[in-house]
C-alpha cells in the first residue's frame, strides 16, 4: 500500500534518468513517449503504490524536480 | 489522506522566475550543492555561512542559493576564502566550492598556500574529470586515456597524471580534514553529506583548513548519458580516486605557541634589498 | 593626533591606513614596498587588525577582495612585477564595485627592471591594467605628509565610489624620511554598506547579499542586464571625472614655462623652478594630485600662444602623451624624461639642476 | 640652494651596502630634526649587489624642503673610498670632503673646499670594531662642519643603540674619535 | 597552399600559426578562445610541434617565455581575464627582449565580464598592461583571412623587434566562419636567433648565452648599465612607431565625415558607409590595422574645418582618446559606443543600420 | 716541490671583474651551487645543460656561471623550464635553481602543476627558511618561532606551518625522484651531491620531474654570524626538516599509454561555453 | 543590403542552446560556400545558461561581404518560439518568417513577410529524436526560400554526418520532412 | 708532513670561518686581528704541515676563495 507520493515537476525535469535508476522500489520508469516543454524525455510515478516516501529521488534529482510527499497516517521511519 | 512534505527542493534554494537550473541534463553539480545546503541547514548555519565560489558551472548555482556568497577570480577562492575567514574569524563559516580547474590547476597556487598557512575555512571541489563550463577540456584530473577537446587522442602521459588532492594535502601541517565524496549512488551521497558535516565541523571548531573532494557526472562533457555517466563514475573514476578521509586528526594541535629563536634588531629603515 | 614622527613614507602609508580605520592588509615583500609589509605585520595584529603575508601579490588582491566583499576597509602594496600580478584583480574588483586601496610604490621597469626609483607606471595605472576598460582613480602624493593624507582620500574616495582607489608612489617617496604630523582628514559622511556580504543573519532586510566578479552576466537587482551594468559604470566613472580632479599650480600667473610633473619629480621640478625663479625666469608648475583623472581642462586652460610646457617625468615618456592631448598644439609641449639622468646606472636621477639646464635651453 | 632649498644644508654620505651609511645618515637626519622645520633622510642603495654602492642624502633646513635629491650638496662624506669619484666634482664650492683614507689611491683634486681623509676603518678596529667606521666618520663632519651641535647627534646615538651596552658605548667611542680626530 | 578552408577566426589563428612556422603553443581555456587552443591541441602534436595547456594563463605566458627563450617560434592565446594575468609575463618578455605572439579574443569586461564580443582591451594593450612602459605592436584583424595573413606578420614583427606582438581579435571576429585562402606571406630575410639559450655546445662562438628579465640590473655586454638599456627599448620603440604603422582608409578622399574603427565593428562600419554612400552621404572610413603604433599623423591629416570624426568602438570609450589626441581640436570628434547596442543583454550589438544612423545625426 | 691544483673555484665559475660574489659572508647559496656544478661536470653536461632561475638571492649566480640559463619571472622556473624541455627534449638537461619563496610560495601553482604534468625537468629549491633578498621576510618554510621582519613575534601558527615539499611531491604519479639535503657539513655536502645526480639522472632517463630541497645558511636575515647560522641548521632546520631521499621509484611506469574511454564527436564549431 | 551587403541573402537562426541552431546554420553556410564566394556564419550564444538564447546569423554574397553583423534579414527561422520576439521586426518586408509552433502562444503580426509556422519538435520527435527538428526547419527554410538547390544543402548534411549512420539518416529524413512540410 | 697547501684570496674572503670550522686537521685558523680591504677578518692556514689537501675548506668555501694545491711527491689518495 502507497505510503507516500512523488510529483515532477515537468517545466524543470531534463529527463536523466537518476530518479527511475535510484528509487528502491522502482516506482518510476521513463515511458519514451512522455516530451517535456524543452523536449527532454519525462519520466512518470508509475508504481505509485510502492513508493514509500523515502525521498531518494528528490535527493538524486539534479533539477530538483521532485517533491516527495508522506502519507501521514502511515508509520514507517524515514531514513535521513 | 493527509500527506506531509518530505523531501524536494531544498529551503534554501530560490528558482529564479522558475526557470529550470541552468546546467545541463544530468549534471550533478546541483546535487552536490544540494548536500551542502542540508548540512548547513542540520548544522543551523544558513545565517553565518558565507560561500566562496571561482568560475566553473558551480558558480552559477549560489545564484539560487539563499545564503550570502561572493565569486571571485577563476582559482582564487582560497585567496578571497582567506580575506573573508581572517577578518569574520569565529563570526562566519566560509566555504569555497570549486570546480576542479578552479581549484588544482589555475588555483593550485591559492590552495597549497592556504593549507600552508592552516587557514580556517572549508574547501569543497567538485571533480568532473573536465572543464565543465568551457566545453569540456582536459582537468589536472582527467583520467588516463579520456577524451577531452584538449587530449582529442585521450589523456597520456604526455599531459601527466590524474591528481589526487586530498592525499596530496595531508602532508601539510596546517590541514585538520580530508576526504573524498561521490554522489552517484545514494548511499554515497549520505556518506559525502558525513564528510561534508565534519569538514565544515572542524572549521567550527578552529581545527584547520578542511578539504572535501566530490565527484559529479558532467554528461556532456564525458559525452555520454546521464545514466552513462554514473557507471563511468563507478567504473572509472572511484578506482583512480578511492573514496575516504584522508586525514581526520588534529592539524597543529601538537605545535607549541611561537618559541622565538632568532631575534633580530627592529631595524625601521631597509638597507639594501630586492 | 598630534604626535609628529620622522617616518618614510612607505611607513607613512601604514598610518594613513590606521588613521582610515583600515582593518585588514595583505601584502607580499617586494622591493622597494617591503617597509610597508613589514609596518603592518609589526603593527596591525597590535591593533587585533588582520595582517596577512600572502603568497603572492595575485594573493594580495584576491584576499583583498575577500576582505573588501566583508564591508571592512582593506589595502595591499605593492610594486612593479607585482602590480603585473594584480591586474586580473583589478579587473574584477572594478567589475565587483569593491572598495579597496592598492599602494603601487613604482620601481623601474619593464620586467624585473631594478628595484630603484622611476615613474613608469603611469599608462598601466590610469589607461591599462586589466581587460575590460574599467577606471580607478590614481593618486600621487610627492611628501611623505601626503602621503599619509592621500591614504586616508583613498579610503574615502573608494567606499565612495565602491571602486579600487591606487595612491602612486615611488622608490623615492617611499624610502625617503620626512617629518609627519598624523592629523586626522575630514570627509563627507558615506553611507553604510549596506550591500557588504556578512552572513545572511547580519542583514537588517533578512535577504542575502553577493558581491560578483560577473556582474553583468550574472543578473542582479541592480544591473539585470549588462548594458545596463555598462551604463552604471560609464556614470559612475563620467562622476570620477567631473568630480575628483586634483592638482596643485606653483607659480603659474606669469609663467611662459609650465613644468607638469607628479610625485618626487614634481618636488625635484620645484626646486628646478626655485632656482629659475631666482634666476629671474618666469616658469611655473602644475602638479598633478590626481593622474586619472587628468586634468585636461585646467592643462588646456593654462596653455596658449605665449606658454610652452615642459613636462618632467622619470620614464621614457608617459604622462607627456596626456598633456600632448589636452594641450592639443595650443602651445609647444617639451619633454625631459629618465635619459636625462646623471648617470647610467640605476641610481642615475634627475636633478634639479639637470631640470634648470633643460629650462634654460627651452626658454632661450 | 641647487637643491632648490633655500636656508639649509644638504649632505651625502656614501658607501658600500651593509657597513653603515644609511645609519649614519639617519642619526643625523633625527638629530637634525630637533633643530629644524624641514628634514629629509633619502637613501639609495643598487638592486643586484650584496655590498654594492649606498648613500644617504640628507636635507634640513628651517624652510620647506623642494627637492629630496641633491645634485650639490655642501658636504660628502664618503666611507669607501671608490665611491669619491662621482661626488668629488659635486660639492659646493667651500664645501667639505671627508673620506675614508683606506684605499684611497689618490689625492682629492679640488682646492675649492676642505678635504679630510680619515681613516676610520682603522679607528673603528682600534675601539674594537671595524663597523663603527660610520660613526667616526659622522663625528669628523660634525667636528668639522658643526652643522648641529654634537650633543645633539650623540643623544641620537642613545636612542637608536640605547637597547644594547656593547654596541652604544662602541658607537659613542667612534663618534668622539671622530671629533677628535675633525679637531686635530 | 591553394586549399581553400571555411574557418572560424580562432581556426584561422592555427593555420597562421603553421604558415609562420610557429613550434610551440601554449595555452589556457577560455571563452572565446577556446577554439584557439582546442585547435593546437589536435593539431601541433600531430606536425611534431608542442602543445601544452597550460595550469593558467599566468602558466602560459611563462611557458612561451621559456619557449621563446629557446629560439623557437611561439605563442598563446587567450581573452579577459586571461589578458590581465599575463601582465606580468609581458613586461618580463619585454624586459628579456623575447619575440612572441599573443592573440587576445577580446571580451566583454571589466572581471568574468561576459564571454561574449566586445572591444575593451585597446587601451590595456596599447598603453597599459603591466609595469614599466614597454610598448608592443598591436595588430586588428577584421576578418578570418586577415587574422590568418596578421598572425604570419605578428610573428614577423616579433622576431624583428625583439618583442611581443598582440594581435587583438574579438569574439565576433574568433567565433564566426569565414573562407580562408592559405596563402604564405613573404617577409624581408631576418637575422639568426643567436642569442637563445640552447646550451652552451651549440653557440658557434663557444660562448653561453643568456635571456633574463632583470635586464637593465644585470648587466650583460648589451647593455651595461640600466639606461644603456632604456635607451636601446627607446630607440626600439621609436623604429617601430615609425616603421610599422598600418591602416587602410575607404572612400575617405571626398569625405566630410569619416569613421574610425578597427576589428569587427571596423566591417560594421563599412557596411554603415556603404549604406550611407548608397543614400548619397559622402562619408569614409579609416581602418586600424595596428593600434600601436597609432597612425596620428595620418588622422592628423585627414582632419581640418571641413570633416569630421565618427569613432565606433564596442567600448565605452577608449581609442577614441587617441583619435582625440591626434585630431587635437582640428575636427570635432564624435563617438558611438557600446551603449549604442540594440538590446542591453550580453547579446546586443552596434548594428550597421544603428552606425548609419548615427552618421545621420552627425551630419545633419 | 711539484703541486697540483686539486680544489678550488669551479671551472665553471667566471668572477666578473675580479668581484666578490655578490652575497652575504656565509651565504651556503653559492656552495648549493658549487655541488650543481661539480655534478654537471662529473656527468659530463656543461654544453647541454640550461639552468632556469627565477628571482631570489641565487638569481645573480648564474652571472658567474658558463652555462647557459634563462632568469624568469618570481616563482616561474617551472613554467619556463617546461617551455624550453618541451621543446628540447632530450637534447638539453634543464634545471630550475630557486628560493623556497619562489619555489612554493608565489611558485606554488607552477610547481604543482609541473608536478601533475609530469614534466621531466630538475626543480632545486634552496631553503633558507626566509624571503632573503628581500631583507628576511617569513617563507613558507620559516619555522615555528622564527623571527623575521614580518614575524616579529615569531612564525606562530596564526602563519600557519612550515611546508615540507619533496614529502608533498611524493603523491604525484608524475614525479620520480624527491629528496632533502643541506651543505652545512662536509659529509651533508656530498650526500647532497648524490642526490643532485641522481635526479639529474632521473632526467636524462626521462622518468618525470625530480626535486631537491638544499638546506642554505642566510646568517644575516636569520641574525646570526656564519657559524652560529650552521649550528642553528642542525639543531633547527634538519629536525624540522629531515634529510634524505623520499620518492625514488620511477613514476608513470606503471601507467598503460592512451586508453580512450570516452569518444567525443569531432566538433569543430564551439556551441555556447564559458 | 541593411547590413551593407550588396548581393547577397542573410539569415538568422535562433533557438536555444544544445537544440543544434548553430549547426543547422552552419550545414547552409557550407553548402552556401559551393555557390557563393563571400559566406559569413556567426554564431552567439549567452555566457551564464546552458540552454540559453543562441542564435546563428549566415550571410552569404557574390561580393566582399562589410558587416557580419546583420540587422535586417532576408529571413529568419526560429526554432524556440520564445525567440520570435526580438527578430519578428526585423526581417525584411518581403521576407520570410519560419517558426517552431510548439510554445508559440501568438500569431505572427507582421503581414508584410511570407510567415510560416512549423511543428518541427513533433515532427522531429515523429522521425525518432527530437534533436532533429532544426533540420526540419532548415528543410522548411531552403523548401520556403530555395536560396540555395536543396542537393546542396543535402551533400553537406551527408558530409557532416557521415560518420554515424543513424544521426546521418535521422538529419536527413528530417530535412526532406522540412521541405515537405513547406510545399504543403 | 706537509701533502699540500692552500691558497686564500683576500680579496674573495668574507670571514665567514667555515674553513676554519671544517677542515679536518685544524689548519685553518682566524688570528682576529687580520682584516681583508674591505674590512673582513681573515683566516691563515697555520698549520700547513697538517694539511692533506682533501679540498674540503675549498668546497664549503662560499666565496670560492680558496684554491687546493696537492704535493705530487705525495701519495695519500684524494676524497672526492
Ligand atoms: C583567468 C581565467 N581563465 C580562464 C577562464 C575560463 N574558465 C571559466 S571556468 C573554467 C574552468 C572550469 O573548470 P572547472 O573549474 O573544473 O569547473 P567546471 O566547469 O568543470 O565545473 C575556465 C577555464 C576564466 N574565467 N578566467
Ligand atoms: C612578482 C614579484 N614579487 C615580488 C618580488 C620581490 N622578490 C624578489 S626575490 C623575493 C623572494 C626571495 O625569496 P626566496 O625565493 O626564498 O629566495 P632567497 O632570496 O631567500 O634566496 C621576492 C619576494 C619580485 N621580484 N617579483
Ligand atoms: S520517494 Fe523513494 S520510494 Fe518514492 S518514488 Fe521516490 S525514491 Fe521511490
Ligand atoms: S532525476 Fe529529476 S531531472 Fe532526472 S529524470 Fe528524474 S525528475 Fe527528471
Ligand atoms: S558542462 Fe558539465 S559541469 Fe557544466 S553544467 Fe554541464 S554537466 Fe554540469
Ligand atoms: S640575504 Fe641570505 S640568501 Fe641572500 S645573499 Fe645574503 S645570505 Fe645569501
Ligand atoms: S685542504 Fe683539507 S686539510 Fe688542507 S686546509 Fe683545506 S680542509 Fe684542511
Ligand atoms: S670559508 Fe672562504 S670566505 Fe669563509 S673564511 Fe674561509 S676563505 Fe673566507
Ligand atoms: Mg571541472
Ligand atoms: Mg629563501
Amino acid at each position: 500500500m502507497a505510503q507516500g507520493e512523488i510529483t515532477i515537476d515537468e517545466r524543470f525535469c531534463k529527463g536523466c534518468g537518476y530518479c527511475v535508476r535510484f528509487c528502491p522500489h522502482d516506482c518510476i520508469v521513463q515511458p519514451g513517449d512522455k516530451f517535456s516543454p524543452q523536449g527532454y524525455l519525462l519520466p512518470v510515478l508509475e508504481s505509485a503504490e510502492r513508493c514509500n516516501a523515502c525521498g531518494i529521488c528528490a535527493w538524486m534529482c539534479p533539477d530538483h524536480a521532485i517533491e516527495v510527499y508522506k502519507y501521514v497516517d502511515s508509520e514507517a521511519p524515514l531514513p535521513a | 489522506m493527509e500527506k506531509e512534505r518530505v523531501a524536494g527542493i531544498p529551503d534554501m534554494w530560490m528558482r529564479t522566475e522558475n526557470l529550470p537550473i541552468p546546467s545541463c541534463p544530468g549534471c550533478q553539480e546541483p546535487v552536490a550543492t544540494r548536500l551542502i545546503l542540508e548540512v548547513l541547514e542540520e548544522l543551523g548555519l544558513e545565517d553565518r555561512a558565507i560561500m566562496v565560489v571561482g568560475v566553473g558551472c558551480s558558480c552559477i548555482l549560489p545564484l539560487s542559493i539563499n545564503i550570502d556568497y561572493i565569486m571571485c577570480a577563476h582559482g582564487r577562492p582560497p585567496d578571497g576564502a582567506t580575506g573573508m575567514k581572517r577578518v569574520f574569524k569565529d563570526e562566519a563559516l566560509v566555504f569555497t566550492l570549486q570546480g576542479d580547474g578552479d581549484c588544482i590547476a589555475i588555483g593550485a597556487g591559492p590552495l597549497v598556500n592556504a593549507a600552508i598557512r592552516g587557514e580556517k575555512f572549508t574547501i569543497i571541489m567538485l571533480n568532473n574529470a573536465t572543464y565543465g563550463t568551457t566545453g569540456g577540456q582536459m582537468a589536472p584530473t582527467t583520467i588516463m586515456g579520456q577524451r577531452t577537446t584538449t587530449t582529442p587522442q585521450g589523456r597520456s602521459p604526455v599531459e601527466g597524471y590524474p591528481v589526487h588532492v586530498p592525499e596530496m594535502l595531508t602532508s601539510f601541517e596546517g590541514v585538520a580534514y580530508t576526504a573524498r565524496g561521490a554522489v552517484n549512488t545514494p548511499a554515497n551521497y549520505q556518506r559525502t553529506r558525513r564528510y561534508v558535516r565534519t569538514a565544515f565541523q572542524k572549521q567550527l571548531d578552529g581545527a584547520g583548513l578542511s578539504f572535501v573532494e566530490i565527484l559529479a557526472a558532467c554528461p556532456p562533457d564525458w559525452h555520454m548519458t546521464p545514466l552513462e555517466s554514473l557507471d563511468w563514475i563507478e567504473n572509472k573514476l572511484i578506482p583512480e580516486y578511492p573514496l575516504g578521509e584522508f586525514k581526520t586528526g588534529p592539524a597543529g594541535a601538537a605545535r607549541p605557541g611561537p618559541a622565538p629563536e632568532a631575534v633580530p634588531e627592529t631595524v625601521t629603515i631597509a638597507g639594501e634589498a630586492r | 593626533m598630534e604626535e609628529k614622527l620622522f617616518v618614510q613614507g612607505n611607513e607613512a602609508v601604514g598610518w594613513g591606513a590606521v588613521a582610515a580605520e583600515c582593518e585588514a592588509f595583505f601584502g607580499y615583500p617586494i622591493t622597494p614596498q617591503n617597509e610597508i609589509t613589514e609596518w603592518f605585520a609589526r603593527e596591525f595584529p597590535a591593533r587585533g587588525k588582520v595582517f596577512v603575508q600572502s603568497q603572492s601579490e595575485t594573493g594580495s588582491i584576491n584576499m583583498v577582495h575577500g576582505a573588501s566583499a566583508c564591508g571592512v576597509r582593506t589595502m595591499t602594496s605593492t610594486s612593479g612585477p607585482g602590480w603585473g600580478l594584480m591586474q586580473e584583480g583589478m579587473s574584477n574588483l572594478a567589475n565587483s564595485e569593491l572598495p579597496c586601496v592598492i599602494v603601487l610604490v613604482q620601481r623601474g621597469g619593464p620586467g624585473a627592471g631594478t628595484t630603484r626609483h622611476a615613474q613608469m607606471d603611469y599608462m598601466t595605472t590610469t589607461h591599462g591594467g586589466g581587460a575590460g576598460g574599467y577606471k580607478n582613480i590614481v593618486l600621487a602624493p610627492a611628501s611623505v605628509q601626503e602621503t599619509y593624507d592621500l591614504v586616508q582620500t583613498a579610503f574615502h574616495l573608494a567606499d565612495k565610489y565602491r571602486n579600487p582607489v591606487i595612491v602612486l608612489s615611488d622608490a623615492i617617496l617611499g624610502q625617503m624620511a620626512e617629518p609627519l604630523e598624523r592629523r586626522l582628514l575630514e570627509f563627507d559622511p558615506l553611507p553604510h554598506k549596506d550591500w557588504a556580504v556578512t552572513g545572511r543573519g547580519r542583514h537588517s532586510d533578512g535577504k542575502r547579499r553577493s558581491i560578483s566578479i560577473g556582474q553583468g552576466f550574472m543578473p542582479n537587482p541592480t544591473y539585470p542586464t549588462y548594458l545596463s551594468f555598462m551604463e552604471g559604470l560609464d556614470v559612475k566613472f563620467r562622476r570620477m571625472k567631473e568630480a575628483e580632479i586634483r592638482y596643485e599650480t606653483y607659480l603659474t600667473e606669469d609663467a611662459d614655462l609650465i613644468l607638469v610633473a607628479y610625485g618626487s619629480i614634481a618636488r625635484v621640478s620645484q626646486g628646478a623652478v626655485n632656482m629659475a625663479r631666482a634666476a629671474g625666469l618666469k616658469v611655473g608648475l602644475v602638479r598633478l594630485i590626481t593622474l586619472w583623472p587628468f586634468p585636461y581642462e585646467a592643462i588646456r586652460g593654462l596653455a596658449g600662444d605665449a606658454v610652452r610646457f615642459l613636462v618632467v617625468e622619470d620614464s621614457l615618456g608617459q604622462m607627456v602623451e596626456d598633456v600632448n592631448s589636452a594641450v592639443a598644439e595650443r602651445s609647444p609641449v617639451h619633454f625631459l624624461g629618465m635619459l636625462a639622468r646623471h648617470e647610467p646606472r640605476e641610481m642615475g636621477m634627475i636633478f634639479p639642476d639637470r631640470v634648470l639646464e633643460e629650462i634654460k635651453r627651452v626658454t632661450s | 640652494m641647487t637643491s632648490g632649498n633655500n636656508r639649509g644644508h644638504d649632505v651625502i654620505m656614501a658607501g658600500i651596502g651593509g657597513r653603515g651609511v644609511l645609519v649614519a645618515g639617519l642619526v643625523l637626519a633625527q638629530a637634525a630634526l630637533t633643530r629644524f622645520d624641514h628634514v629629509v633622510w633619502l637613501p639609495s642603495m643598487t638592486t643586484a649587489m650584496r655590498g654594492g654602492p649606498c648613500e644617504a642624502a640628507v636635507s634640513f633646513s628651517s624652510e620647506p624642503i623642494a627637492s629630496p635629491l641633491v645634485w650639490r650638496p655642501q658636504a660628502v662624506v664618503v666611507m669607501e673610498s671608490s665611491q669619491l669619484q662621482g661626488l668629488e666634482d659635486r660639492v659646493q664650492p667651500g664645501g667639505v670632503i671627508i673620506v675614508e683614507e683606506a684605499g684611497l689611491g689618490r689625492k682629492v683634486k679640488r682646492d675649492d673646499v676642505r678635504v679630510m681623509m680619515v681613516p676610520a676603518i682603522a679607528t673603528a678596529v682600534e675601539i674594537g670594531d671595524s663597523q663603527a667606521a660610520n660613526m667616526v666618520l659622522l663625528g669628523v663632519y660634525i667636528g668639522l662642519t658643526r652643522v648641529l651641535p654634537p650633543e645633539l647627534v650623540e643623544s641620537q646615538i642613545a636612542g637608536k643603540f640605547g637597547g644594547n651596552d656593547r654596541v652604544l658605548s662602541l658607537n659613542r667611542a667612534a663618534f668622539s674619535r671622530g671629533l677628535k680626530l675633525a679637531s686635530s
